[in-house]
């Protein structure tokens, strides 16, 4: 995998393939996939740079990660937000420090900025020593054992409970995802409006000189039995919309008979 | 094995570190495997035993096997005050853990947020071990009792206050109360080694989708 | 008091056999509770340091309390015959580590100092592991929960105390572990979950859903 000076690939089991590569000048890459955040970019170019990261130009940094993310951009490689907040905040840093300090203002200095950025990459470095050095010692169940075959009789009182903080935390966090209540979802509902069946309608009236079922207006092939009598609803609120505007006759015979509708004669 | 064994030998502390880590007791087949053959077991033995003959823990065997016990004579003073450790049962760890958190509670309330019952051997298990007690009397009609953690509950969990419990938000950012699978599982059985970067691994993948919500720095 | 006391002594034999007999390490106010009071308790752990010192099994102090353990170096030849490690990620790592060494600590330095945000499976591992546990609150606008590591973590890294963590002093001396200001910028999107808009936030105690007369933590 392509290594640039003391670049380190995070993850070598990852395919190398796929992962998403930036190119800084001429030998640097980073691999995208492997960074926590631009801290841990910050941090890796600086390790770069020097290995003591007290030594490093901060400047220099700052243009190195600009590179990074145009190029990123360039290669139209999707950015999190926090890697183009620390961009503005990095060429904010670099003006700064390039440009004469305004007098009375209140902001802090480039060299105060750049120091805070040091002490970040220093502190979280510093960290991540600290943590080899850790996960080398002697480890209980690794290199030191406890009594195989304890004998039980501890604390004075009657009976102990197991039970550790996590327990309780844990369970609680499960009655609470239980007990959520799920938000009431209401589904739209498929029923044909008046509005849809008025637009139907009115140009069909509008050539009916007989007298003509209402039904046989209605659409083919709705299928949906709920939709089919909405849509019949639909169209007779619609037909009497129409004869209140004066566009159409309507007609019943009887109880139950069919509901005739014709075009106003004039 | 012309060498001079004597209780701070490689070989004899080898074998006082196997038989201390052993759950069960080792035969001196299994002892000799162990220690690579070189080395004159039965002295081995002797010279342990002898160094701690008259001693709170004595070298015996058992069976066909050796192991470590307490000396007998002691039994009756450790064995005065034997406890066993108890598991709770899983409505007794809710059932807590909702006291702990919305105390003062009085049993209805407990029995209408947990949606059941509450069952007789739950609240007695969490009274006898002294991690609940009945607090003040609600003044609604009935006067119901409600419950309270103790001093006990704190000192056992190694809080300083109740109000040390994690809230609802620290939950959430410990991973506690999240329905989404992880993405990262920081721990898992170890095949090699204990550094190992790990690709499975959640805060390395691409920061494409916040995670948690994150507080700005204070 | 006054009585002389060697390795074959009853205070000295109980002691042994009590701490010989845990797994777990006993608090100091435990092992003093079980010895009756009547005895020199630092010299007794003198006395069965001595004897165990060098040996194949060693008398270790852990945090505020004691343990026999195997001595560090037989780790080797020991191994096999126990169980299984679990593995720490790098995350999972890098947050332990700062939480030890900068603790108490809330989650947003902790953030802040890795410079992302705490993902599902990073502290809910290492609270599982129990090798944290929440701290106090710390007394500042929101009364941030902080985070502190155990005694466990103390007994599975074999350190006696804190004070023992490696290059911890060059740390200090360096002003690494001071706490400064950050970079002030927010690492990553918030996150819309509806439990971070969650009103109770911060709040250790919500209160009951639809209930009245539910009153806060005293």
């Amino acid at each position: 995998m392509s290594k640039g000076p003391a670049l380190e690939t995070p993850f070598e089991e990852d395919n190398p393939d796929r992962i998403p590569q930036v190119h800084i000048g001429a030998q640097l890459v980073l691999d995208l996939d492997g960074f926590e955040g631009p801290i841990d970019v910050l941090l890796s170019l600086a390790r770069d740079q020097k290995v003591d990261i007290a030594k490093i130009s901060i400047l220099e940094l700052a243009e190195q990660y600009l590179v990074f993310v145009r190029e990123a951009q360039r290669l139209n490689l999707e950015l999190a937000a926090d890697y183009l907040v620390m961009a503005a905040w990095l060429a904010f840093m670099k003006s700064r420090l390039l440009l004469p300090e305004p007098e009375s203002d209140d902001q802090p200095t480039g060299a105060e900025l750049a120091a805070r950025l040091q002490f970040q990459l220093q502190r979280l470095d510093a960290m991540r020593e600290a943590g080899k050095k850790l996960i080398d010692r002697p480890r209980l169940g690794r290199d030191v054992f406890v009594r195989g075959a304890p004998e039980e009789f501890r604390a004075e009182t009657t009976a102990v409970l197991d039970v550790k903080l996590f327990d309780v935390l844990k369970a609680y966090g499960e009655f609470k995802l239980r007990s959520e209540k799920e938000p009431l979802k209401i589904f739209a509902t498929r029923l044909y409006s008046v509005e849809a069946a008025l637009e139907r309608l009115r140009p069909l009236i509008g050539e009916t000189v007989e007298w003509t079922q209402l039904e046989s207006f209605l659409p083919q092939g709705l299928g949906d039995p709920v939709l089919t009598r909405s849509a019949i609803a639909a169209h007779f609120t619609a037909s009497l919309e129409l004869v209140r505007d004066g566009i159409a006759e309507i007609s019943q015979s009887g109880q139950y008979q069919p509901l005739l509708i014709r075009k106003k004669p004039r | 094995m012309t060498e001079s064994l004597d209780i701070r030998s490689e070989p004899v502390r080898l074998l006082e570190a196997i038989l201390f880590a052993s759950a069960e007791p080792v035969s001196e087949a299994e002892l000799r495997a162990k220690l690579d053959g070189e080395v004159d077991l039965p002295r081995a033995l002797d010279i342990l035993a002898s160094a701690y003959a008259g001693r709170g823990v004595e070298l015996v065997k058992v069976g066909k096997g050796w192991a470590f016990r307490t000396a007998p004579d002691l039994g009756r003073r450790l064995r005065g005050t034997e406890t066993q450790l108890k598991k709770l049962s899983r409505a007794g760890l809710e059932t807590l853990s909702i006291i702990a958190y919305h105390q003062p509670i009085t049993r209805g309330e407990l029995e209408e947020i947990r949606g059941v019952s509450l069952s007789k051997g739950t609240l007695d298990a969490l009274l006898e071990a002294g991690w609940v007690r009945p607090g003040r009397r609600r003044h609604t009609p009935g006067r119901p009792l409600t419950w309270v953690t103790t001093d006990a509950f704190l000192d056992h969990f190694a809080l300083e206050s109740l109000d040390d419990l994690p809230g609802l938000a620290d939950l959430k950012a410990a991973g506690l109360l999240d329905r989404r699978p992880g993405l990262g599982i920081a721990m898992r059985a170890e095949d090699t080694d204990p550094l190992d970067e790990d690709p499975d691994e959640g805060d390395i993948l691409p920061p494409l989708d916040g995670e948690d919500g994150v507080e700005g720095p204070s």
